[in-house]
C-alpha cells in the first residue's frame, strides 16, 4: 500500500498493466521523453524502452486510428490525448471505427484499446483545456466511456479498461490530479466497468455524480446530513453503458432524485439520467428529478470559470429543494 | 512532376510532366524487358484470369443491381490492374487495408465474392471474413482507414514481425487530412507499409485537376519526406513490380512507400451517378484504348499462352458464376434479428438486452 | 405557387438567397458542376458563377472551417456536407469555432453561416450515410440546429437560418427528399428559428418528433383517433434551442408525453425532452414521459434497418401505453 | 531539401540539406546586399524597436507569472523576427490569423498589450480587438486556424478585395491534417493567402526531427504544389523580404506561399513547461549567438542609427510601460456576470436567461 494521488496511481496502474502484458503500448502527444505533460507516462519509456512508450506527431486523428490499427493486429494500445478538448479531431475515428468495428464485422475484429485523456475544468487553464465530453462520448454505442473519483478507483477501473476487449474511453478528472492522496494498494485489482458506487448510503434523496464533482457532492450532502437531511451519494464511475440498477434501486428507496455534472446542462448526461429514472422509477418518485449542471455556455476562461462551478453550497440548495419538494 | 526519392526500379521515372512507370505498353508489348517482374509464365496468365474475374463480376454486379436486386454498387471497371497487381505482389501473411473500390485485391487477397456481394447486397456479414484472410473491412468515410494501415504496421514492428501492410486511397482521398497524418506517421515511425492511391482521375464528379493543384499525386509523399512513384495504373506489370519493390522494401525495414496508380474509373462512380453531367464520352472512350486487360490480352495471345476463343469462355465462365454466387446470397434469407444486438459490445449490456427482448416482443406481436 | 418536394424546395431556396444577397456563396463536394448527389445545388454554379457555388476538394474540416473564414470576412457562407456522416472530420471546427466565435470574442466577431447536410436513414445506403446528429450538434452551445419535415417550412427555416447572425446547422431528412410535395409559394417568407410547430392538436397526449418522423408519428396519431386517444403532435423544427415554451404548454393540456426520435436512445434528444418536462411540468404528469427512440446500435445496413425504424404501428403501440397508463 | 517551386527573391536557395534564405548574418553582417528590401533606414529602427518591445513584455509577462499574477503564459524570446518581419511586410488591410506564440506579430498590427496581457490572465476580452484590427484570435486547437486564414483569403478573392491573409502555424502544427488540408485548398483555390511556419524546433518536448521525416517543413508545400521556401527565421530583413514576396506574390494573384521560419523557441513552451526535460542547455546556448535582437541592434549601431545605452534604456522603458499595462490589468476588477450568458447567441435564448436569471439569483443571495 502506498500513498497516491490521482495521478501518480494513473502511472503506477500504467506501469503495472505494461509490466504484466507485453501487448500494452503507451503513445501519445509528449508521452515519452516528457513522460506526458501531466507527467502520467514518466519513467515508461525508460522502463519499456520507445517500442512501446512512445511520442507521437501532433495529430489526434492519427493517434487515435494507428491505436484502431495495433489493436487489429495483436496489440492493447494505451493512447493518451493531451487535452479531452484536443480529442474532437479523432471524433471521426471514434465514432466511425473505435465504436464499430466489432458490430461491423459481425464480432470478428474486436478493438482492446484505451483512449486516455484529462477531462473537465478547474485547473485555470487557456480555452479548450477543461471540456466535458460525457454525452457526445455516452451517446455512441459501442463505447464504455469511464471515469474515476479517487486513486483507488481509477487503479481498479483503468487495469479493467486496459483488460477489456471493448474500447474504452478513460476521462481522467485533472482537477484532482493532486488533490488529495489516498492509500492505493500495491497488487493489482480491477473494479468491474458498468457498476456505479453508492459513496454515501441515505434515505432522503438519491444524488448521481461523477469523477471531481462527486467530492463536491460528497460535502453537500454532509452539509445537508447537518441539516437533517440524509442523501445517499453514488458514483456513477462508467457513464456508458450506465448502472442503471444500482440507481433504480436507490431511487424507488429515496423516491426523490437529483444528478450533478459539469458538462453543459442542455443535452447533458443529466438529462439521460433524469429519463432513464423516469422509465424505471416514476411511480416512486415524490419530487421532480432534477439536474444540476454547467450552464449552456462554453466553459469560461479562468476569470470567469469559478462563476461556472456547482461548489457545494450550490449544491446544497439545489438538493434541499428536491428535498424540501 | 516531383518524386521526392524514388524506389531503385524505377530511377528513370517521375521527371515533372515525364514519364511514369510502364512496363507494357497500350498494346500489350513490353517495353521495358529489363523490368519485367520475374514470374512464371502461367503466373501473368493466373493474374489475368483475376483481373478477368473482376469484370465479370463487376459487369454482374451492376446487371442485378439494374434489376433491382442488388443495392448501390461501385463498379471497378477499368482498375483491374491496379487491384490484382499489387495483391499478388504481397505475401501470404501481410495485410491488406482497402478503401471500397478493390474488388480484384479483395479477390485476390481470399475473400469470397459471396462475402462481397453480401457487402453490397447490404448485410454486415460482408464484413465479416473467413479465417485467415487479413483484409480489413471497407472503409466508407474516406482517409480513415490509413491510419490502421500504419497502425497496423506499426504494430508488425513493434513485435518484430515481417508483414507489411498495403493500402489503398482514391485521388480524392488524398485531400483528407487523415491521407497527409497517415503518411507522416508512417514516415516518422518508418512504418512497413504501402499506400497505393487509385487516382482513377474522378471523385464522383470533380476531376482530379480540382482536388489538388499538385502536379501528381505521388509527390504528396515529399510532404512525409518518403518516396513516391507515378505508376501506370493500367500496366498489370507495372503495378505489380513497383507494389513488390516497395512492399519487400518495407519488409526490410527501408519504411513506407507512396504509389500512384495513374488510372481511370471508366463506369459511374456508383450506381447512383450518372458520369454524364461531368465528363465527355470523348474522353471515356480514350481511356478505354488503356484498358488494363485488353493489353495483358494481347500479351498472352502474343505469347502463345492464350486465345480469343478462351477469353470469350472465360468471361462467360465468371460470370455465370458471379450469377450463382449471388443467387447463394439471395437465398441467405434474413439475417438474424439478434446480430442486430449483439456485436455492439462482447456481452451485451442490460440496456441494450431491454431494448432486444422489448422488440422480440414486439416481433412476436406479444407487444401492441 | 409549385408544388415542389422536399429537395427542390431546398434547390429553389438556395436559388432565391443568392439572388437576394450576393454575400451568400455555396459550396461542398460536387455542389457545383453536379449540382450535388441529391441535386439541392443543381443550376446554381451556372447561374451564379464558380465563385459563388463551387466544388471545392474532399475534406469536410477544410469546408467548415473555410466557411468560418469566409462569414469572417464579409459572406454568408453555405456549406454543404455530403452526408451527415462525413460531418465528423468537422466536429472540431463545429465545436471549436463555430459555435464559439461569438462568445470568444465577447460578442466582437460572429459567423453568419448555414451547415446543410441529408440527415438520417431510410435510404437504404451504405454504411454511414444514415447518421442522426440531433445529440451531438444539440449538446454544442452556440449553434442553432434546424431541421424541416416539409418543403413549405424547409423554405422559411433555410431562408431564415441563411439571414440569422448566428451559426445554423440545416439538417435535411434525406428520407423525405422525394417522398411528397407540397405547394411552396414563389415569394418569400421566412419561419423563425426556434419555434415548434403544433401540427395536430389534440387532448390526450402530447408527441414531440421532428423531421420525417413526423410523417409516421402523424399515422399513429391517425390510429389512436380512430380508437378514441386524441394525441397532440409537435413538430420540434429546431432542435437548439428547442421551443420549451410550446411543449410545455401542450403537457399542461394534456398531462402526457412522448417524444419520438430516430437516434438512438441512451443520451439522446428524448432524455433532453424529458429532463425539460420533468422541470417545467412535473406536477401536470399522469404518466411517466416517454421516449421512442432508434436502438442503443449503430443503425444497420439495409438489409435489416428496417428493424431500427420506428413505424406508425410501433410508435402507436408506444403511444397507447402513453395515453392508457 | 527539396523546393517545389521558388519564389523569386530566392531563387538560389533551398536545395537539400542546403542553405535557407538569409540577408543578414549571425553578426549582424548583411551578406546579401542586393536583397535587402529598400526600406528607410529609421524602418529597421522601427521594427528592431517592435522586437525589444516584444522582448520586454514577454520577460514581464514571465516574472508576473512567476509572482503568480499573470496565469500560465506561452514566450516568445528567440522568435521575434518572424513575428516582427512578415507583420510589417503587411499592408494595413491585411489580415493576420495567428497560432498562439506571435506577440510580436500582434502587437505591430495594432493589437494593445493590454488585451494581449487580458488573454494571458484569463480573460475573454482578451479576445476582443479594437475596431479596424484585421487580426483573428488566438486559435488554441492547433492547425484549425488554417482554414480560417484560406476562408478569409478566399472571400477577399471572391468579393475581388486586394487583401491578403498572413496565417501563423508551428512545427508541431505541421503533422496535423488541418495544415495539410488547408495548403491544398489554397493551391486549389489560388487564395491570397501566406502561410508562415514559426518552426522554433519543439511542440512542447517533441523535437523539430520526430515531427516529421521530410528534411525540412516548406517542403511540405510541395503536397499541395505551392511554392515553399525555408528561411532564417532569426533574420529579420529575410523574414520581411521573403514575407513581402510572398504578400505581394498573393496579391497580384499568384496564390499562397509557405514560409518556413527557421528560429528556436529560447524559453520553456510555457510557464508550465521545464525544457530541462527534453533538451540540452548547449542547445540553447548555441541558439543564443544567432539570437534575432542581437544581430538588428550590431547592424543598427554600425550603420550609425543606434548605440549599446540607448538600447539598455529602451528594453527598461518597454518594461516599465508592460508593467503599467499589466497593472491596468490587474485593476479592471472581475468581468460583469452577464458577459458569461450573453455572447453565446445574438439574442440570450429563453433558457438561457433562465439560467442567468437564476444564477444571479443565487449570487444575490435570494436562492438558498
Ligand atoms: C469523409 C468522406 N466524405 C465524403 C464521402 C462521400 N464520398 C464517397 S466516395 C467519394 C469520392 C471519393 O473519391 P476518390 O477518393 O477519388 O475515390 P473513387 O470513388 O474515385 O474510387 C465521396 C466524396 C465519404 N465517403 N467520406
Ligand atoms: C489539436 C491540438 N492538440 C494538442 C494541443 C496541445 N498543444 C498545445 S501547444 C502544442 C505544441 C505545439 O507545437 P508547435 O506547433 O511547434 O508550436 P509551438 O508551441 O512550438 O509554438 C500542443 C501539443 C493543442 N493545442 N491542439
Ligand atoms: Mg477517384
Ligand atoms: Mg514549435
Amino acid at each position: 500500500m502506498a500513498l497516491m494521488n490521482l495521478i501518480t496511481t494513473i502511472n503506477h496502474t500504467l506501469d503495472r498493466a505494461m509490466d504484466q502484458d507485453d501487448r500494452v503500448v503507451v503513445f501519445g502527444e509528449d508521452v515519452g521523453v516528457e513522460g506526458g505533460v501531466f507527467r502520467a507516462t514518466v519513467g515508461l519509456q525508460e522502463k519499456y524502452g520507445d517500442k512501446r512508450c512512445f511520442d507521437t506527431p501532433l495529430a489526434e486523428s492519427a493517434i487515435v486510428g494507428t491505436a484502431v490499427g495495433m489493436a487489429l493486429n495483436g496489440l492493447r494500445p494505451v493512447a493518451e490525448i493531451q487535452f479531452s478538448g484536443f480529442v474532437y479531431p479523432a471524433f471521426n475515428q471514434i465514432i466511425s471505427h473505435v465504436a464499430r468495428m466489432r458490430n461491423r464485422t459481425r464480432g470478428q475484429r474486436y478493438l482492446p484499446m484505451v483512449i486516455r485523456m484529462p477531462h473537465g475544468g478547474g485547473i485555470k487553464a487557456l480555452e479548450h483545456h477543461s471540456e466535458s465530453l460525457d454525452t457526445f462520448l455516452g451517446h455512441i454505442p459501442g463505447l464504455k466511456v469511464v471515469t474515476p473519483s479517487t486513486p483507488y478507483d481509477a487503479k481498479g477501473l483503468l487495469l479493467a479498461a486496459i483488460q477489456d476487449d471493448d474500447p474504452v474511453i478513460f476521462l481522467e478528472p485533472s482537477k484532482i490530479y493532486r488533490a488529495f492522496r489516498q492509500e492505493v494498494p500495491e497488487e493489482d485489482y480491477t473494479i468491474p466497468l458498468g457498476k456505479a458506487k453508492v459513496v454515501k448510503s441515505g434515505s432522503d434523496l438519491t444524488v448521481v455524480s461523477w469523477g471531481a464533482y462527486v467530492h463536491e457532492v460528497l460535502k453537500a450532502a454532509q452539509i445537508l446530513q447537518d441539516e437533517g437531511i440524509d442523501a445517499e451519494v453514488i458514483d456513477l464511475r462508467t457513464i456508458s453503458p450506465i448502472d442503471r440498477e444500482t440507481i433504480l434501486e436507490s431511487v424507488k428507496k429515496t423516491g426523490r432524485f437529483a444528478v450533478v455534472h459539469e458538462a453543459a446542462k442542455s443535452f447533458g448526461p443529466g438529462a439521460e439520467l433524469i429519463a432513464l429514472v423516469n422509465e424505471g422509477a416514476f411511480l416512486y418518485l415524490e419530487a421532480p428529478p432534477t439536474r444540476m449542471a454547467g450552464f449552456d455556455i462554453t466553459i469560461p476562461l479562468p476569470r470567469e470559470e469559478h462563476h461556472y462551478f456547482l461548489d457545494a453550497s450550490r449544491i446544497a440548495a439545489g438538493l434541499r429543494r428536491v428535498a424540501q419538494f | 512532376m516531383l518524386i521526392h526519392e524514388r524506389i531503385e526500379l524505377i530511377r528513370d521515372y517521375g521527371a515533372p510532366g515525364g514519364p511514369m512507370l510502364q512496363i507494357m505498353d497500350e498494346h500489350g508489348a513490353v517495353r521495358r524487358p529489363e523490368l519485367v517482374p520475374s514470374l512464371a509464365e502461367e503466373k501473368w496468365l493466373e493474374l489475368y484470369k483475376a483481373m478477368v474475374l473482376t469484370r465479370a463480376a463487376d459487369d454482374k454486379a451492376l446487371q442485378l443491381q439494374r434489376q433491382g436486386r442488388m443495392l448501390t454498387y461501385a463498379p471497378n471497371t477499368g482498375q483491374e490492374a491496379a487491384q490484382v497487381g499489387p495483391a499478388a505482389a504481397m505475401e501470404k501473411n501481410d495485410w491488406l487495408v482497402p478503401a471500397f473500390r478493390e474488388l480484384g485485391a479483395w479477390l485476390y487477397r481470399g475473400i469470397p465474392l459471396k462475402t462481397v456481394y453480401l457487402y453490397w447486397y447490404g448485410n454486415e456479414y460482408g464484413s465479416h471474413f473467413p479465417e485467415g484472410v487479413r483484409v480489413l473491412p471497407i472503409a466508407v468515410p474516406i482517409g480513415t482507414q490509413l491510419h490502421h494501415a500504419v497502425g497496423i504496421a506499426m504494430a508488425s514492428s513493434i513485435k518484430g514481425e515481417k508483414d507489411v501492410t498495403v493500402a489503398y486511397i482514391g485521388d480524392g482521398g488524398t485531400s483528407t487530412g487523415d491521407f497527409n497524418e497517415a503518411l507522416n506517421f508512417a514516415g516518422v515511425f518508418n512504418a512497413p507499409v504501402v499506400f497505393i492511391v487509385q487516382n482513377n482521375q474522378y471523385a464522383i464528379s470533380v476531376p482530379r485537376k480540382k482536388q489538388t493543384k499538385a502536379e501528381s499525386l505521388a509527390q504528396k509523399a515529399v510532404a512525409a519526406g518518403i518516396p513516391g512513384i507515378v505508376v501506370d495504373g493500367n500496366d498489370l506489370m507495372a503495378m505489380y513490380a513497383a507494389t513488390k519493390e516497395a512492399v519487400e522494401r518495407a519488409r526490410r525495414g527501408e519504411g513506407p512507400t507512396l504509389i500512384e496508380a495513374y488510372t481511370y474509373r471508366l463506369g459511374a462512380h456508383t450506381t447512383s451517378d450518372d458520369p454524364t453531367k461531368y465528363r465527355e464520352d470523348s474522353e471515356v472512350e480514350q481511356w478505354k484504348l488503356r484498358d488494363p486487360l485488353r493489353r495483358m490480352k494481347a500479351y498472352l495471345i502474343d505469347q502463345g499462352l492464350w486465345s480469343d476463343e478462351q477469353d470469350a469462355g472465360l468471361y462467360e465462365q465468371y460470370g455465370a458464376y458471379a450469377l450463382e454466387v449471388f443467387r447463394q446470397v439471395e437465398a441467405e434469407g434474413e439475417p438474424k434479428v439478434a446480430d442486430l444486438f449483439q456485436y455492439t459490445y462482447k456481452e451485451m449490456p442490460a440496456h441494450l438486452r431491454e431494448q432486444y427482448e422489448e422488440y422480440v416482443r414486439y416481433l412476436e406481436g406479444k407487444v401492441e
